[in-house]
């Protein structure tokens, strides 16, 4: 199955989901599980990093937005790093672009974050 | 009779499950690479049969269904892709909005097909849905 | 009955027509991927139904039956991948050997299937073949 | 449609034909022609790539095989580049890895061409 999921955290410890292959309604719920479980564990900043994937499906958009949700509920954010246009295109033409931080790297998505208080 | 040749058929039948609608994606996947549609159509084709049998594939999880099949027939005529998608994944029957809303299906994916394609109709069957896309290439 | 499941079924339609060989790789892809099998095993199905269909293709064309269908039908257990390949290709008669033999069809197909997967059998159906083959994972 | 063939002489002369993607019951009768061509314009020499190839089936392998007893018919040869260790399972698992002369890189293959009287 071509889909895997890893976690790391950054220098400044915001905790980041790095997903790889096809996610969709077969794997998203996975993506949904490891970001519940770092909600639990109070995070307030979550980088999900779209990188290496190559397919996303609404399925997965509904999870991303769930998440977000929850997080601006606690003041957090979740940000996305994704250079992939492709990828990039789903969230354009749903719109969904303007409703979340989106970055084209790692390194990008770090400073953005350590600026915001 | 039109003066066009019959286009050719290709029809998939997968289990109505999560784990097999990424095969119907690859199969669209080689259908529209073999006509005249650009990268980004093909990705567009593919995206929409996704998310529809996706759809379908959420239905039957909802009315106990999951033992049903999906049926994707693409017709490949010169210049235009029909793609129909069948499901016996029972009524799609909004039920009323007291819970999470997270759970709710289709309104991302009914608007990604709607985005995607340039023309879809959604139509009930008995015991399913019939989904019916049309892609125009160039 | 055995003490297992049954096995998932996803069953393909392309036309016999070497255009179409490649959606039925693609999907076979899709399914093998899905399934406990190595990277190179997922390769080895791609390969055998891909060299299966081509073999189809080449007698229909022979057989001036290049308007029939090829049915791919994937049986899918848990470490045990069984593909029917049926086709409406007529008879595989060969003819005796008097031309440049490039144009024969089969052998080198047939070998690579043999060498790919587990089991293979072929068997003539009114009116075409019916190739079984079977892979089994780990 | 996942192919395409280019073709280009290296500095000695030998002619390349490179070939991207997926070579077929589809697209082999490509290959076939423009080998045809080479060998109607007189080449003793000609070079296949396979570095770009993602699928090679046994047409193909049967245009190469035809082509290669041409080529020997007039004292030539054709020779292939396939770095890739899939397509070169092909050859590897019919035999075919001891009819041919395979090499790993263009640069190989240039200077074992060279060598040849
Ligand atoms: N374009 C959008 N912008 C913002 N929120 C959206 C948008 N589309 C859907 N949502 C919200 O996202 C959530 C999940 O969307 P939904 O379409 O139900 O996804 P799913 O198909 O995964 O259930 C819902 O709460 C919905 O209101
Ligand atoms: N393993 C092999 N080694 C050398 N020559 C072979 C081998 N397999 C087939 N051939 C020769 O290659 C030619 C084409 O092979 P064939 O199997 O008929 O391919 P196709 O399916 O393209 O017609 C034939 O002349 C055959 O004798």
């Amino acid at each position: 199955m071509n889909f895997s999921i890893d976690t790391y955290n950054m220098e400044s410890g915001v905790p980041v989901i790095k997903l790889t292959g096809e996610v969709d309604v077969y794997t998203a719920p996975q993506l949904k599980q490891q970001m519940i479980g770092m909600l639990e564990a109070g995070a307030n900043q979550i980088l999900i990093d779209l990188t290496e994937v190559e397919y996303f499906d609404s399925t997965a958009l509904g999870v991303l937005i769930g998440g977000l949700k929850r997080m601006r509920e606690r003041d957090g954010n979740l940000s996305l790093i994704c250079p992939n246009p492709r990828i990039r295109r789903v969230f354009e033409i749903t719109g969904l672009d303007k409703i979340f931080d989106i970055y084209n790297s790692a390194d990008e998505a770090k400073i953005a974050i350590q600026l915001v208080p | 009779m039109e003066a066009q040749s019959e286009p050719a058929v290709v029809e998939l039948r997968i289990p109505c499950r999560p784990e097999y609608v990424g095969v119907a994606r690859l199969a669209l996947l080689g259908v529209a690479s073999r006509m005249k549609f650009s990268y980004d159509q093909v990705e567009d084709v593919r995206l929409a049969v996704g998310e529809a049998c996706t759809t379908s594939v959420e239905w039957a999880t909802k009315n106990n269904r999951a033992d049903t099949d999906i049926v994707v027939r693409s017709s490949i005529a010169d210049t235009k892709l029909t793609v129909d998608i069948i499901d016996s994944s029972g009524e799609r029957r909004e039920v009323s909005d007291d819970q999470d809303n997270e759970n709710e299906p289709e309104s991302l994916g009914a608007l990604l097909i709607t985005l995607l394609v340039d023309e879809v109709t959604v139509t009930p069957l008995n015991g399913g849905t019939h989904v019916k896309m049309v892609k125009y290439a160039g």
